[in-house]
């Protein structure tokens, strides 16, 4: 993990990361427990995308700001969100209408080379060795919004795995066209951001690439806790950090109290 | 930052999308929130040719297809209510001018949420009516398993456009409604392109004062028009009644088409848009109906 | 028509007729213009049946009671309702699920001998004589509630045909156990109420039958205006016609601003 | 005429309608709502073998698992959130000992609104996923039509009776709800039998005030039970927090079989019921959840 002291937490890093790659009107779901997926949309709001649009997706509240990051689906989201839609009326466009959202952001137990998704269990089904919390949204998310990125906490071997032990959201299944030949829409995973860097999809083989690495984190770190050969370009770029702006504009218009850094550290170097 | 949504556009530019031929969703329910100066723009746009999907109307649907504009029509339920039967769909059912796809409600409820849902089809039970026998399209045996009541298909509907009418709305999209939003929200899911009218405009603050008030939230609605009285001679729920003196104007003009073509002259095809419309129905009587005792 | 000269109006009562007939905690829908069936629901929940719950269809207020009939979808009910569902949260239990409702009450523009109802056209479908409305949610009320009643404002032969020249609701269909053996749910209409009488459906055959006539309405009259046989029992009641304490409860306290005798007076005799 | 309604019972008399193999639904959402008095009053029951089809939870189906109460469970997602996984069915499902139906939003969803439908079956999109491996039972592929996507047919899931948790409910049973109604209401229609426990009662003109809080209305409830704090030690969305202190606490003690059952006799399986339950969480803890500044 990076040895370079930061000046920001690593959940504001990751929020900034995918606040970049946001667009002015899209359209975005955030589930449960998601401090860092609402930093970032709320963050994208306040700087260049006043228009995105994203929903609770249990509870039904729309863009709501306030300035504190709280849990999505909690009620005191509706005092400050523009709507609230009760769950039964959005089933239709979060589990079946294929594109009706630009992007969602799912963590995972495991990811794989192909950018599938796993929350459900490690080892096999019957006899898990670890047994994680389950599928609820993911499948409908990444098969059906545009695009999806992956965010993970941890970059390790156990998290980033050649073949995840049970397909939960599929990515880009087992490469090339291999999702559109299954029937999905078009889509997939879009990029991966970790604390070591930010990683996409090489566009043949689809297959997962570095694609910039934050400060003081080097290659062979990153190899070191990959389970699988990443595709690694000629020139490795450098994440860009978070700029001076927007670090201001985080802390003092979307999280003003610090939820990210409290919950969010840099992992300890090991 | 703050930018505009670009949502808020005048009625010419947001009806400009409507094509002659295209199938054409219309929300509301009865007398209430019909989007009528959309309704009233087309007509004098001159589309023609359309498929009509109302939700149970009245005045909207029966204007476009006594204007000549529609070529078929579905029909959930098209009433007049205490004012009788709707005059020009009656006319034209009847003569045969424009074709009807009779449908009911768990056929239109089926057929919107497959659209929503992008699924090819939509299953109902089958009730035992006569719906099957007139539109085989519409309604089809199902395959079905053993022990279960029988089932029919409804394909899915996806209007290319929707038209709606709400309250208010703020400068993102949100439409609310304070009255009840029907099959709004559902429509706007299954329709491809949505264009709302609304009474007037609010900050977002207003909107988010009473968010759950906000029937369709800015996510599916792509444009929306500010039209002071735009659901008249309808009801825009809590803020003016429907106009009963109007209404029954409209039923006597539609005796016969050269009457009702009269109609549409005055009040429809005059050039001016809605002020000039605002300005034949007039100030009195628009008033009488925002002060609540217009009702009878 | 009646020519006994009556202290309460046409549309009063029908609304006692129907109140009488339901039983408290039974559930309930009313559609749009459906003043005697809202004055009905609320009598009989101001009487003998206070957890009666009522819906209206497409407005989702339930059990708006407030002294004054208004239109069932109207905006004004949602202040004195007890709970408002959006319509596309109510289709699963109105247009699929066997016997949520109790009862629903129905008019029509003509019934037939086994009680099927046609609000679509009169006269070939294709070129009809007279276009109707349309058949909204009259296809699943008659198809799935327990029971439903028909409420006829007028009765005649224009109304009271052979055969529905377009079955829009399944009442006993024809007649004897064929609505069950065409596969709906047991159900179908249990009365009739019209400005002559009271009717039923005789338990085998289905067949409408005379139960009760208004005062001063002779069995001769009613078979003038039915263009069926009904059956007629060996003695044919009397209407009870509505008792003082039925009319102070309905204008005191359900119709206070007269909706109903302004509405639906009776018809001139001929 | 005012009688009772005869829908608000005592606990006891409320869950004596569950027997052992039963399925039960559960509604909430992970920590919202969770109908924890309802919970352990099962568990004090002692019922057996039960199949669990749980909204996503935490603690209402993890105690019910760690208990014993449970066969099978259906599994969408349960999770303690920043508080780990869920400890019991973590173990349970890691050794074997409770079977689990992997099911995901759309299987869920479909499902409910089948069961909600009296259809035999609902259809979803086919989305590449192990979940038809794992339950087969659960997604069949789904005869499809020409140029359609792949779909897949969910059974109907009807459970025999749901336990759900509201703010407060009228003497009517009316059940309203200050945050989410999440899938309780689609449950609601789905299940054959349904028990809310809410934390206070409120005269039916309260509730009428703000019929749009009604998320459960009175048809759809056949008992209501009135617990406070019954949703502890989760929150009950705009009366009290999450308690972290406990939940840390009962995340201890999931820790292995024998030191679970310890937690379940002090506070679930003392003969004392909720007043017992109460004292033992304490005056003070009960009374920082209100104020506001529990949450972390």
């Amino acid at each position: 993990m990076p040895v370079v002291p930061q000046s920001f937490a690593m959940g504001e890093m990751l929020a900034v990361l995918l606040a970049r790659d946001m667009a002015d009107g899209e359209k975005a779901i955030v589930g449960t427990n998601s401090d860092i997926q609402v930093a970032a949309c709320n963050l994208a709001r306040a700087r260049h995308a006043p228009h995105l649009w994203w929903v609770s997706g249990p509870g039904g509240m729309t863009n709501p700001t306030e300035g504190i990051i709280r849990p999505a689906a909690d009620a005191e989201n509706i005092a400050v969100a523009q709507a609230v839609m009760d769950l039964p009326l959005m089933i239709d466009f979060i589990d079946w209408q294929v594109h009706f959202f630009d992007f969602a952001i799912l963590g995972a137990l495991q990811t794989d080379r192909f950018g599938n998704i796993n929350t459900v269990c490690v080892g096999d089904h019957a006899k898990p060795r670890l047994r994680g919390p389950g599928t609820v949204g993911i499948s409908a998310l990444c098969g059906l919004s545009k695009r999806f990125y992956i965010m993970m906490t941890r970059h390790d071997r156990g998290a980033f795995v050649p073949k995840v032990d049970f397909v939960c959201g599929a990515g880009h299944m087992t490469g090339g066209s291999s999702r559109t030949d299954a029937g999905l829409p078009e889509g997939g995973p879009r990029l991966v951001v970790t604390p070591l860097g930010v990683f996409d999809f090489e566009p043949a083989s689809k297959a997962m690439r570095v694609r910039s690495l934050h400060e003081g984190v080097t290659i062979d770190e990153v190899r070191d806790n990959t389970g699988f050969d990443l595709l690694v370009p000629d020139k490795i770029e450098r994440t860009l950090a978070p700029d001076a702006e927007e670090l201001f504009v985080l802390r003092r218009a979307v999280d003003t109290t610090g939820v990210l850094p409290a919950k969010f550290p840099w992992p300890k170097a090991n | 930052m703050k930018t505009s949504s670009g949502k808020i556009v005048d009625l010419a530019t947001a009806l400009s999308v409507v094509k002659d031929g295209m199938t054409v969703g219309i929300g509301g329910w009865i007398f209430h929130g019909q989007p009528m100066a959309l309704i009233r723009g087309l007509i004098a746009r001159g589309v023609r040719d359309l498929t009509l999907v109302p939700a149970p109307g009245s005045v909207a649907p029966d204007m476009l297809i006594g204007a000549g504009c529609v070529k078929e029509t579905a029909c959930v339920f098209i009433s007049f209510e205490h004012l009788g039967l709707a005059p020009n769909f009656r006319r034209a059912a009847q003569s045969g001018t424009v074709k009807v796809l009779e449908m009911d409600g768990p056929g239109i409820a089926g057929g919107l949420r497959a659209g929503a849902c992008d699924l090819p089809y939509g299953l109902i039970p089958d009730l035992g009516t006569d719906l099957p026998k007139v539109n085989p399209n519409g309604y089809r045996k199902a395959r079905v398993q053993e022990g279960s009541r029988p089932l029919l298909e409804v394909p899915a509907i996806k209007p290319d456009v929707l038209l709606l009418h709400g309250q208010q709305a703020d400068e993102e999209g949100n439409v609310q409604y304070f009255g009840a939003g029907y099959f709004d929200l559902l429509m706007a899911q299954a329709a491809k392109h949505v264009i709302c009218s609304v009474d007037r405009i609010v900050p977002t603050s207003t909107v988010r004062q009473s968010a759950r008030l906000t029937k369709i939230p800015s996510a599916f609605v792509d444009a929306i028009v500010v039209t002071p009285f735009g659901a008249h001679p309808g009801c825009s729920p809590g803020l003016y009644d429907q106009d009963e003196a109007h209404l029954k104007t409209y039923v006597a003009a539609s005796r016969d088409q050269k009457s009702f073509d009269s109609y549409l002259d005055t009040f429809v095809r005059n050039g001016g848009g809605e002020p000039a419309y605002r300005d034949k129905i007039g100030a009195q009587a628009l008033a009488a109906l925002t002060s609540g005792g217009a009702a009878p």
